[in-house]
């Protein structure tokens, strides 16, 4: 069972060894009521309290192969299930700081029978979400 | 199939109403004990969507849903399909790689015991045009749809009206091919003659195709109901007084009936995705649809 | 899985045969956060559309067993474990019209680390909830 | 043990803080899951609440909690159990009664990796006195309970302070039968000092008593260290700038370094119970709590 949110309570952590953090990363329901392959999804637009961390320069774990924008968009092969997470990872170096933080995702998705004047779709939710350790 | 012939009309849920609670608040179990609950016997799905593992569940999964199905008392009725011509950002989609998907979702519907296939087909246009690979694409699947006894249905969806060249053209691909493995899926969304409330994020050209309803008149239906195969009853929300806020069920089942519909109603709810309020508002409908079927079948006699 | 509210939505029924409903029933979750012997427990009241059914008359289903109030206040043999409803019957003639009632119940439920003086403690939750067949 | 001697503190988590969501939003892998995501080691459950079956879960279960141990590399902690001394309306229980629970849950608390058991000890006034027949129930268990290397200990809960003749009636205990295999676990509760809302059917009575907090002062734990094996973290609310609205951490936490204690700070999240609320309030509590061990530890040098 997944949360109801979007970007999900667990997950959310500083990545690279403590005291010398590379960036973060989050796990992220498909906010779809179907799964979709890869190349369907055309990235994740990042904001922590008002930082944005474009969906181009961010990096997708699906399935455990990690891709960056390029990558997803031909990943035709790949699947992210409705049931399973994907993991958004971004560069910040430091990585954020342990407390509570103001995330909002634009999830980016690419429907075939929605007139390609509305593609991609772009679903966007905030939530309050916390980093544990710094 | 002629207009004196009055069938009963059979109750089914489409798991689609279920969207964001599955997987959140319930899981496969919960949703068909909920839809037994009914009373009703028809279950639909997504498969991508409501298959672990799709398009290759494991047979544990395989054994295990058809042990719910022996449970409920359920039979499976529509696979919800894709042709998803955007797949390859670079290239537009084959006729034959659409055929493959479309195969592989038949033997796959098939082996978990569903009599229909709905492929939602990719558009080319802003009045929805499907891409015309779905011909050849669909043609290419009619021997296997023979062989593994399966439907296949586009969905006649909001805002593609019953009286539409798009419809045309599918009852063409009937008439020349003359196979009984292709038939028509109508969305009860096409009768909306009230607006749905805003979504989030919805823009003002959105708003102005459909969401305040086509408002297709029911008795359209009466000339394509010999090539309708399932009805997906789409609704999206129905008070405690047991009022639908935009489908006109009064005027549309009296018209099912004299068409001499006997198949599938099938829910899809699509309203506010409040966690739960999916449970309950199917309950509604089913309350509510029955209790006009009863109506009309009393005045019958 | 249940459903948060107490009231399930499923379950929610007539009983008796059609055309001569005896009464209704319903699934009801345990209002507690652990299970309880059901002896602990003494009673649900219901209410439909305003019309009261006192605990001192329903009958109560648990783990197969039909108890009255009388034979629930003795089984301390018997539990209501969280992660299943106990199914509350209730006698009405002719049972209840198909459609969307107001429901309400008052769990009774008797703590022992709690002062005698608050015992039973009383749950009160309403919800809509919808009979389908008549 | 001194109060020189500082140790770190060990994290965990009681199920008791995912009351009303398990079993409707998550389950226990999920629950697990969330637990190991805080880096936490120790997972608390109540018997008759999180054991399915309880209190004869079937080997499989069984077999299911040591994977999901094993997966999340967490260990169990505390096992909550009760001793309900009104289960029988028409007479109180026994002595032997008491024991035969405490046994039974102390044989599955074991059974299951716990190394703690506290039982919940039916009251018998309006300010909370345990039901004297605790004290044979306890010892009778005693023997047991070293077979089993568990340690039997009732909780100081609010409105309880830690002066009081309740805990010095368990200190008593514990130097009359010189056990190591019985112990005080404390609430935080009782540091409690500002009051909490109101909750539905909350009677004047029951506010006048403990919701407003009966604020302990935390340098009267310097006293009871010695006998403390376990402390439930409970509290109600953290804010978006990990502010606590209740519990004094701040002022708890030194001292709890201070009297060297190196047990498990066990949250039990017991604010509003939203859905999903839970998971984010108790990621707020372990932040906030290793954010402040961390500024001690830093302090000491
Ligand atoms: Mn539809
Ligand atoms: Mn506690």
């Amino acid at each position: 069972m997944l949360e109801r949110f979007l970007v999900q309570s667990r997950g959310f952590a500083n990545t690279g060894p403590q005291g010398a953090r590379t960036g973060f990363e989050l796990l992220l329901r498909l906010p779809s009521y179907r799964g979709l392959r890869a190349s369907l999804v055309d990235g994740v637009d990042v904001t922590v309290d008002g930082e944005r961390f474009d969906h181009t320069l961010n990096h997708y774990v699906l399935q455990g192969r990690r891709l960056d924008l390029a990558a997803l968009r031909e990943a035709s092969d790949l699947r992210w299930p409705l049931d399973q997470p994907a993991c958004i990872q971004v560069d910040r170096p430091g990585g954020l700081a342990a407390g509570v933080h103001e995330v909002t995702v634009g999830v980016r998705i690419r429907q075939s029978y929605i007139p390609i004047e509305f593609q991609p779709g772009v679903v966007v939710e905030t939530r309050w979400a916390t980093i544990v350790l710094p | 199939m002629t207009p004196s012939t009055r069938k009963p009309f059979r109750y089914g849920v489409s798991l689609y109403s279920f969207t964001d609670d599955l997987g959140t608040v319930m899981g496969l179990e919960e949703a068909l004990a909920a839809v037994a609950d009914l009373g009703a016997t028809g279950i639909e799905l997504l498969g991508e969507a409501h298959v672990p593992g799709y398009p290759e569940p494991d047979t544990a999964w395989i054994d295990h849903w058809f042990r719910l199905l022996e449970r409920h008392r359920l039979e499976p009725t529509n696979f919800g399909a894709w042709i998803d011509t955007r797949l390859h950002l670079s290239r537009p989609m084959t006729a034959r790689e659409a055929a493959a998907d479309l195969s592989r979702d038949i033997e796959l519907a098939a082996r978990l015991g569903f009599a229909y296939v709905r492929p939602k087909i990719g558009v080319v246009s802003f009045d929805l045009v499907p891409d015309p690979i779905w011909e050849e694409a669909i043609e290419r699947c009619l021997d296997l749809a023979e062989r593994r006894r399966i439907v296949i249905c586009p969905e006649i969806h909001a805002p593609t009206p019953l009286r539409h060249p798009v419809v045309e053209a599918y009852v063409r691909f009937i008439e020349r091919t003359g196979s009984r493995h292709f038939g028509l899926l109508v969305d009860t969304g096409i009768f909306q003659d009230r607006p749905l409330p805003h979504w989030p994020g919805e823009t003002p050209e959105m708003r102005r195709d459909f969401l305040n309803g086509i408002a297709v008149d029911p008795q359209d239906f009466l000339a394509l109901a010999p090539h309708v195969v399932f009805i997906q009853a789409k609704f999206h929300h129905i008070d405690e007084r047991l009022q639908d806020a935009h489908i006109p069920w009064e005027r549309v089942l009296p018209v099912l009936k004299q068409a001499g519909y006997g198949g599938y109603l099938s829910s899809e709810y699509e309203g506010d995705r409040a966690p739960w309020r999916s449970l309950e508002q199917v309950r509604r409908q089913h309350a509510l649809l029955r209790q006009i079927e009863r109506r009309l079948d009393a005045v019958e006699g």
